[in-house]
């Protein structure tokens, strides 16, 4: 199927997407600005950046889950938000989503079975027997079985939910799936389980992901291009291998070296960051980042950096980019 | 600040405007009239009285002169007295309702924090079920029944207490207790409820973990913070009780205004109705915004008051 | 304790003062003579004001205001004020303040609602339905001071019971003087003049009334008391556990809880006190509705029930059950006119279930369809209507059931014929069979019932101007028993009055028609 | 710790297949329910509650034929007698059979509490549903009419529908429900506005489902728990207000009983002494109320996510 | 060193509606002073628990010590009355919690709450414990400390209220400070602001610390022992630098190899534990990593291991490690 899409043309393209958030006193969240950049079929863009700054959002409001403020998302050709309500339903056939939290999205009063036939009852594509096989083999393939299908999700432990929900999101065989932080609320030693069953899927069945999360060694671990966003705003997108080894804007370097790594006594530089990240209600003028910058300079202050590629493949928006 | 507060005004105005409109609909299309007589009643006498109280003219323009009366606080006058108007009836009944208003709302919150702290402090222990048997009791015994047993034993077998009337601080002793029951019961259960919550909060081992004393501990931090709940209530409850309740009033022979509207229903006085009703809905609506703002005092979170919930 | 004081003011003497203590149930609308409507206006004013004639305790008109009268025809009068008589500011009453009361009565911008009480005087009605050239028809009515002692009415035709309605509180005196300057008069007690054997002292609303002796008063050396004080509890119950804590020492029917007066009845307790009352307890049967338009089944329904059952089980008061319409207390040529009647209904089964089966052969029906009994919302009334529901499914095998509204729905549906059977009562205003029986002459306004009968309203026209009592008399009679026999109505029981005292207290005497009355009591 | 078992070679021997079981769940499945039953089990005081729920459930469908005497049938030589071996409970002024009385009023007065709490319970869902899934302007809306009819006395309400509908079990029903459902409307958007952001739901949009999908998957069975103890909550008061509605002379008509209907004739019973006539329904009254509270306590309790897990 | 804190066959049961939990199964480890030692395990192991166990902060409704005992300073600290508790919680032993935004009461102002603990242990003035608490404050890095202790809760960024709470729990310059997962609702930048600052108290007042979490990279970086924990028990314990060069159970090794590291390539295939941790109302009865192990033995079914020492400084819990084990076992593992 996924073949007959070209490799370098792209899957998925977001221009300009903005969305703000009303918050009650004619006040604007401002969640996501201006995000623009492609996805290509079969491959994981990483989306990483700290808590709040719109991950989530981007993720949802790419999946038409919110109506953005601005901009479009083209998928196929088409731009998702001019789709009828008919064809959006078609849609969500090709893109799924994985939650962060496999408590609070699984429905804890439906069995595992009602739970992963919910899409197959939605788009009534399934129904008795075949249902009820498509369900085993959903299970089978994240490496539950029919034992499980007349539980709960409670009776389960937060890897084998989080699989549930892989499972489910599998069902209507998308090929395009946000993974919201789907591991972050796991134990060390589930987390492993999790990303090693998505990247044999993506093999498997040749999906695209936007791997969305806060940490940034499993990111580079699973993804293909990093995209690294900063209170709503996109700051650099590379290649796994180039961002890591060769951050360009400040921020992705604090960021980077602000991860512990499990070596005792590692002798790695630390880039500090002073003071806390701003309000999305009321961003700093300029650059977002500018408050907790090192290299903070006047036009900073003035002039929004542009987004331009320094190297090849390798985008960010900074002014020490000339 | 002040914007909110003009903001609130005008949706009061809008509310009451709203309650008006509707209890003057309703209570025009109930059966009966209110000057029906047994006996013979001429036709004359019958007119005279409907032009009197211009009960004559359409509907719309009665409701229309409703309005520009109420503009300048005037109640109108009561269909069933010569003597006093509906602001009379107010100004006259107004104080005594509040007066026992305020005494069985005090008792009830000082009663009902009591046992809501106690029985959240022995959660699941005899001193929870002993309170909450006392607050359930509380709300399971109709108001009539209870005031019927208190003047009963209370004023009549055991002469402690007068059995009725409104003349000294005695009197007002088995009217407050029969009607801070319900409410009693009402807070003791919800400040269970929100007690229970707080003591489960995370702050509340941070206390403890600080090695502060459980006495401070209690009030600093657990009824400190389990009140709030209590105190949204309180709004409609105090409104409730200070507008006076019919059956405790009529029972205990309370000059209040508590049987305004009842009364006036029945006799089919529509002033009164009206008036009571507005009156009552003004309270309600005042007491609210006092509640509000004092929550906003209370609870530092809420610093923005312009947010309706 | 508290109530432990309260406890011994029992004798109601308190300092020295002779204090009696009552309960009116309800705030009084007013207190001006001319607007009051009912009793619980009435019983306060009917002890401070008093009009030309007043009434002896035992229930002769006798004179009031006025030393005397004369009236050749029957239509116009001349009444003399006694010298002495005066208000309580002191200031004399005279003619003028009568005229002033019954003109601002007729007044159709004071809209009272008693105003047709004086319909009887000429030109009273034209004036009180007028809606201008109030000024010339104001001057027509029929009444008029000749000077400051001498009153001149004028009737439309003659009343034989005229003499009597003046004592009446509709045809009470206002001081004019005073109400022409304070128009709010009467609506506190601070500005309160009036000329009765007591006055206005305290009036605090919803709260209680104090009345305190009138010093002006005429007759002031026959009043004892030095105070009285009507509270206002609604609540009976209330009212009676406070008799018993003290807090009352006298309370009339309304005052007290129907299985009390039952109890105080039965164990012959010595402060309670009955006596006649003129009025009945009686159903209207709407005679537009089918069947109940034939007679037999009305006839069936008075026949098939216990009304001795319902008296001593419900009611209580020691009521006697009503055999006929009249109650008893109204003098005939001579003795009672309800004793000389006798029982003009006798509840026989047998005879009901033969009545009910003709009728409905009558009426084509095969039973009696189920239908709506109304009430107005009271405990008493209730428990007779679940009485006779009962009765008259056991012995009739008749589906009724119960509907009970406010009174002021009652009375609307009643006019309105919006109803089966309903129950009423009906109070004399004056005592004379008539204020009975002209209830139900055809299109009378209360004849609820709807019932058209020509040889009775030929019967009551003529009782109505006879002039010789006793052929008016049997008139009366005639048409009473036209009534019962035809059953548009059904008589139950005739009220008593029941009333409660402590023995300390005497010389309360009740009127027939009227509220207890303590211008006279004294407290020992 | 086994410090001195005895090991032997033999026991340390690798084994490998035993991994293939690592998913199998051994525990019985448990539904939520089920759960919460268990949980609700634990509680005496809510057990208790449930037993007298049921068997005034039970008495109040066979009670009424329990020892041959009709609710309506009077009998003036039997009045007013004390509980005896004949007639169990007494009977009252007309000499009917209080025991069967009771129980046939048992019934009225649980199907007004059980349909009142039925129709708020119906009203509420979609009300508040809707308001609480739609949101922005159209729950400002709904919610701001709620507000006002909140602000219209509860009593003048009920009693204005009473006298509009005349007299019957569905209308007092009815003008319980005029302003009752609101509570549960609340209610409703609270839960629901909360659930909209759960993730479940957020997924359930994901795979295109639509708003009756949504409400009927999710949001319903998820706001059930809240629900059910409001729902527990609301027949006692239905039935307390059907009293209320009595002792005003609004209850059900005559000689049908209520409870309610039962105390207010009864009250002055108390004056001469007859006791028993009062405390009977007094205690039934107060004895569901407790029922009912202390089980919707434990309900609450029961379901409260924090205690689960 | 000195032993400051010794825990000896700790066992803490819960009565919950469905049964005894087992929480914590015979924990014994201690800390020394001014040593930061490292609770890691899997969420729900009872790393919590044993933390406030240690304060006697569980509660007494339905919580019971089975057996064991805390040794504070040769005091055994499950003897101690309640009161006696109340002066030691906060004065030579505080904690810190887990979340920023539910610790702090949000009804008090962040001042008041900072000097409440000093008023009551430390008898001083108010005046000198609002001194104190600014001087606290600007050491944890919250400028204008005055404006800020008038401030509530709600007003502060989730890390300055991490700032606030490891300010209060330093307050009366505790002997042991037991931190429980201090950082995992923050973001890694501030993230490493706060373990800096740890590093750097323990550095300057010669603090003892113990520091919950499950984050290796954590432990690793500011740590110098390790106690892991599975199910409620220890399975391994030792230096810092020994468990991460050698870890020596089965469920160490694999946590260790499960993370990706920053410099592993994208081809490499990430180890993963198969299974979930048990569940503890019903524990099995040998060893509790049985059925997720890749090395499991008969005897690993039917019997619980003891810590057995591997060196003087590392000890493990693993039938691997008994003599009778096959020694080709330990080797192939090693290798993996
Ligand atoms: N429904 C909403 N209404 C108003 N503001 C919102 C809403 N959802 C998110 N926000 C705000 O938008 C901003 C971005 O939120 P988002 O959930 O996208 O962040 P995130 O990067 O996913 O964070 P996390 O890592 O915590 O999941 C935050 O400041 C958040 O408070
Ligand atoms: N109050 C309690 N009631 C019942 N069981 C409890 C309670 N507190 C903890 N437990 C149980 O004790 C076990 C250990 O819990 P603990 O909180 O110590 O885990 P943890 O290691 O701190 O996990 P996490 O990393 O998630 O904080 C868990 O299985 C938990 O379910
Ligand atoms: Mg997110
Ligand atoms: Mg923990």
């Amino acid at each position: 199927m996924y073949t007959l899409i070209k490799k370098d043309e792209p899957f998925i393209s977001i221009h300009h997407l903005s969305k703000y958030y009303h918050s009650g006193k004619g006040r604007q969240v401002k969640a996501v600005n201006n995000l623009s950049f492609d996805i290509y079929p079969g491959e994981t863009v990483g989306l990483v950046g700290e808590s709040g700054c719109g991950k989530s959002t981007a993720g949802k409001t790419i999946l038409r889950l919110h109506e953005p403020t601005r901009g479009e998302v083209f998928y196929k050709g088409r731009n998702i938000f001019d789709l009828s309500r008919k064809s959006l339903v078609g849609l969500r056939k090709e893109m799924q989503i994985i939650f962060q939290d496999p408590y609070s999205s699984l429905n804890p009063r439906m069995t595992v079975e009602d739970l992963i036939g919910e899409p197959l009852d939605i788009h009534k594509t399934h129904k008795g027997k075949q249902r009820k096989d498509r369900i085993i083999q959903l299970l089978e393939l994240v490496g539950l079985n029919h034992d499980h299908l007349n539980r709960y999700p409670h009776e389960f432990s937060g890897g084998q939910r989080q699989r549930i929900g892989i499972a489910r999101a599998l069902a209507l065989n998308p090929k395009f799936i946000v993974c919201d932080e789907p591991i972050s609320a796991l134990d060390v030693s589930i987390q492993a389980q999790i990303v090693n069953l998505l990247k044999e899927l993506q093999e498997k069945l040749g999906l695209t992901y936007l791997f969305i999360a806060h940490d940034l060694s499993m990111v580079k671990y699973i993804s293909d291009r990093i995209l690294v966003m900063y209170l709503g705003h996109m700051v650099e997108l590379a290649s796994s291998e180039a961002l890591c080894n060769d951050p360009l804007h400040p921020y992705s370097q604090a960021l980077l070296s602000a991860v512990p790594v499990p070596e005792p006594h590692s002798k790695r530089e630390k880039i500090e960051l002073n003071g806390e990240i701003p309000s999305p209600i009321d961003p700093p003028s300029g650059c977002v980042f500018r408050t907790r910058c090192k290299h903070a300079a006047s036009i900073c202050t003035e002039k929004q950096p542009e987004w331009k590629e320094v190297k090849k493949g390798h985008f960010t928006a900074c002014h020490l980019y000339k | 600040m002040l914007k909110y507060i003009f903001k609130r005004f005008l949706w009061s105005i809008l509310t009451l405007w709203a309650v008006i409109t509707v209890t003057f609909m309703i209570m025009h299309f109930i059966p009966g009239d209110p000057f029906a007589r047994e006996g013979t009643m001429p036709e004359a006498v019958y007119k005279n009285l409907n032009e009197h109280y211009h009960l004559d003219q359409p509907l719309f323009i009665q409701y229309t002169r409703y309005l520009t009366s109420l503009i300048q606080f005037d109640f109108g006058p009561s269909l069933k007295s010569n003597t006093m108007t509906v602001n009379d009836f107010i100004k006259q009944g107004f104080p005594v309702s509040l007066h026992l208003g305020t005494q069985a709302i005090l008792l009830a919150v000082v009663l009902g924090m009591i046992l809501g702290v106690v029985a959240a402090y022995n959660r699941n222990k005899w001193q929870d079920y002993l309170s909450m048997i006392l607050a359930i009791v509380g709300i399971s015994v109709p108001s009539f029944i209870m005031a019927t047993f208190l003047i009963n034993f209370f004023a009549v077998k055991w002469g402690i207490f007068p059995v009725a009337t409104w003349k000294s601080w005695a009197h007002t002793v088995l009217p407050t207790i029969a009607l801070s029951m319900m409410p009693m019961a009402f807070i003791a259960r919800l400040m269970r409820s929100s007690m229970l919550e707080v003591l489960s909060q995370d702050y509340m081992i941070t206390a403890k973990a600080k090695g502060l004393k459980g006495k401070f501990i209690l009030i600093h931090y657990a009824i400190k913070n389990a009140i709030l709940p209590v105190v949204t209530v309180l709004g409609i409850l105090t409104a409730n009780l200070i507008t006076g309740s019919f059956i405790i009033e009529s029972i205990f022979g309370i000059p209040g205004i508590g049987e305004l509207f009842v009364k006036g229903i029945f006799n089919r006085d529509y002033p009164v109705i009206l008036g009571s009703t507005v009156f009552y809905s003004m309270i309600l609506i005042f007491l609210i915004f006092i509640i509000d703002i004092a929550y906003t005092w209370l609870d530092p979170r809420i610093k923005v008051i312009g947010e309706n919930n | 304790s508290f109530s432990g004081k309260t406890g011994s003011t029992q004798s109601g003497k308190n300092e020295g003062k002779k204090v009696l203590k009552t309960n009116n149930s309800s705030e009084p609308g007013t207190l001006h003579p001319g607007l009051a409507e009912g009793t619980h206006d009435s019983w306060v004013i009917n002890h401070i004001f008093e009009g030309l004639t007043t009434r002896s305790p035992e229930g002769k008109t006798v004179p009031g205001m006025a030393e005397s009268w004369e009236s050749k025809d029957g239509i116009t009068w001349i009444f003399h004020l006694k010298d002495n008589v005066k208000w309580s500011n002191g200031e004399p009453v005279t003619a003028d303040d009568f005229e002033y009361a019954w003109k601002y009565v007729l007044n159709p911008k004071s809209s009272s609602y008693y105003a047709f009480q004086l319909y009887y005087l000429k030109g009273a009605k034209e004036y009180n339905s007028a809606k201008d050239n109030l000024k010339a028809l104001e001057d027509a009515v029929g009444v008029k001071a000749l000077d400051d002692k001498t009153l001149k009415v004028e009737l439309t035709s003659p009343v034989p019971y005229f003499l009597e309605l003046t004592s009446f509180y509709t045809y009470y005196p206002v001081n004019k003087k005073l109400a022409e300057s304070n128009p709010d008069w009467y609506k506190s007690a601070d500005h309160f003049v009036s000329n009765g054997p007591f006055q206005l002292k305290e009036w605090k609303h919803k709260e209680i009334i104090k009345l305190a002796k009138n010093n002006y008063y005429y007759e002031k050396e026959n009043i004892h008391l030095d105070e009285v004080e009507l509270a206002i509890i609604t609540d009976s119950n209330t009212a009676w556990q406070m008799y018993q804590s003290g807090e009352f020492n006298l309370l009339p029917e309304k005052s007290l809880p129907p299985d009390i007066i039952g109890k105080l009845l039965t164990e012959k307790n010595p402060e309670f006190h009955t006596g006649p009352y003129l009025s009945t307890y009686y159903l209207d049967v709407n005679t537009d509705v089918k069947p109940f338009n034939n007679p037999k089944i009305r006839q069936a329904l008075s026949m098939a029930m216990d009304r001795k059952a319902i008296v001593t089980n419900i009611a209580q008061g020691g009521q006697p059950p009503a055999y006929s319409f009249i109650p008893p207390g109204i003098p005939d040529v001579s003795g009672d006119f309800q004793g000389n009647t006798g029982n003009l209904i006798k509840e026989d089964l047998a005879e009901a279930k033969r009545l009910l089966k003709e009728g409905l052969a009558e009426e084509g029906m095969s039973k009696v369809p189920s239908f709506n009994y109304l009430y107005n919302t009271d405990e008493k009334h209730k428990a007779i209507g679940e009485a006779l529901q009962e009765m008259w499914r056991k012995n009739l095998g008749i589906e009724m059931t119960l509907e009970n509204v406010e009174q002021q729905v009652k009375l609307d549906r009643q006019k309105t014929g919006d109803y089966v059977i309903s129950r009423a009562g009906w109070v004399g205003d004056y005592v004379d069979p008539m204020t009975f029986l002209d209830l139900f002459i055809t299109g009378a306004s209360y004849n609820d019932p709807n019932w058209s009968n020509k040889e009775y309203d030929t019967l009551i026209q003529f009782a109505q101007t006879a002039t010789d009592k006793k052929e008016r008399m049997n008139a009366l009679h005639k048409a009473e028993k036209i009534l019962v026999d035809e059953a548009p109505i059904i008589p139950i029981y005739f009220y008593t009055k029941p009333l409660v005292y402590k023995e300390s207290i005497t010389g309360v005497f009740t009127l027939i028609n009227d509220e207890p009355s303590f211008k006279y009591a004294d407290i020992k | 710790m086994e410090s001195n078992v005895h090991l032997t070679k033999d026991l340390f021997v690798p084994i490998q297949d035993h991994l293939k079981d690592v998913e199998k769940i051994n525990s019985p499945t448990v539904s939520f329910w089920r759960d919460v039953w268990r949980r609700l089990k634990e509680n005496k005081l809510a057990m208790a509650g449930l037993m007298v729920t049921l068997l005034l459930l039970l008495l109040a469908a066979i009670g009424p034929y329990l020892n041959g005497y009709s609710y309506y049938e009077q009998d003036f030589t039997q009045k007013n007698l004390t509980p005896n071996a004949e007639h169990w409970f007494g009977t009252d002024q007309a000499g009917r059979d209080i025991f069967t009385r009771a129980w046939y009023g048992a019934r009225i007065s649980l199907f007004i509490g059980f349909m009142a709490a039925m129709i708020d319970f119906i009203i509420g869902i979609f009300y508040g549903g809707i308001a609480g899934l739609k949101g922005g302007r159209a729950d400002n809306v709904m919610m701001r009419i709620s507000e006002i009819l909140y602000s219209i006395p509860y009593l003048l309400m009920v009693i204005l529908i009473m006298i509009v509908l005349e007299r019957g079990i569905w209308p007092i029903i009815i003008a319980m429900s005029i302003t009752g459902w609101i509570p549960m409307a609340r209610l409703v958007r609270g839960q629901v506005m909360q659930l909209k952001e759960q993730d479940f739901v957020q997924a359930a949009n994901a795979m295109g489902s639509n708003t009756l999908w949504v409400l009927r998957k999710h949001l319903v069975p998820n706001t059930m728990g809240p629900i059910l103890v409001n729902v527990t909550l609301t027949v006692p008061n239905a039935i307390f207000a059907e009293a209320t509605l009595s002792f005003l002379g609004l209850g059900i008509p005559a000689p049908e009983a209520s409870w309610g209907t039962m105390v207010s004739d009864a009250l002055g019973s108390i004056l001469i002494g007859n006791f028993y006539q009062l405390a009977i329904p007094a205690i039934l009254i107060s004895l569901t109320m407790f029922a009912f509270n202390v089980l919707g306590d434990g309900l609450r309790d029961a379901l409260d996510p924090k205690l689960r897990k | 060193m000195k032993k400051l804190l010794e825990i000896k066959d700790l066992k803490v049961n819960f009565h919950t509606y469905l049964g005894e939990v087992q929480a914590v199964r015979g924990v014994s480890f201690h800390v020394n002073q001014g040593e930061i030692v490292a609770l890691v395990g899997e969420s729900g192991c009872g790393k919590s628990v044993t933390a406030k166990s240690i304060m006697k902060l569980l509660p007494t409704a339905f919580s019971h010590y089975k057996s064991g005992e805390i040794l504070y300073h040769s005091m055994d600290l499950l003897k101690v009355q309640e009161k006696e508790m109340e002066t030691i919680r906060g004065n030579e032993i505080s904690m810190i919690f887990q979340d920023p935004m539910t610790s702090l009461n949000p009804t008090s102002k962040i001042g008041e709450q900072i000097i409440e603990g000093l008023m009551k242990h430390k008898k001083v003035s108010k005046s000198e414990a609002y001194r104190k608490a600014k001087e606290l404050l600007e050491l944890v890095g919250i400028p204008q400390p005055e404006k800020r202790m008038n401030q509530y809760p709600h007003e502060f960024s989730g890390g300055m209220r991490q700032r606030v709470v490891i300010a209060m729990a330093l307050v009366c310059e505790p002997q042991l400070i037991i931190a429980d997962e201090p950082t995992t609702a923050l973001d890694v930048t501030i993230q490493a602001q706060i373990l800096k600052l740890i590093k750097d108290l323990q550095f300057k007042l010669n603090t003892s610390v113990i520091l919950i979490t499950h984050d290796l990279g954590v432990v690793a970086e500011i740590c110098d022992r390790v106690v892991v924990m599975y199910a409620g028990e220890v399975v391994e314990s030792g230096k810092v630098e020994e468990i991460f060069a050698n870890p020596s159970h089965p469920y160490t090794k694999g946590l260790m190899k499960s993370v990706p590291r920053l410099d592993m390539s994208r081809n490499e295939s990430l180890y993963s534990i198969v299974g979930s941790p048990p569940n503890l109302l019903h524990p099995p009865n040998g060893c509790a990593f049985y059925s997720r192990c890749e090395y499991a033995m008969k005897v690993c079914q039917k019997h619980s291991p003891n810590l057995m020492e591997i060196n003087t400084t590392q000890q493990t819990a693993c039938w691997l490690y008994h003599p009778m084990a096959n020694p080709v076992e330990k080797e192939s593992m090693g290798g993996m």
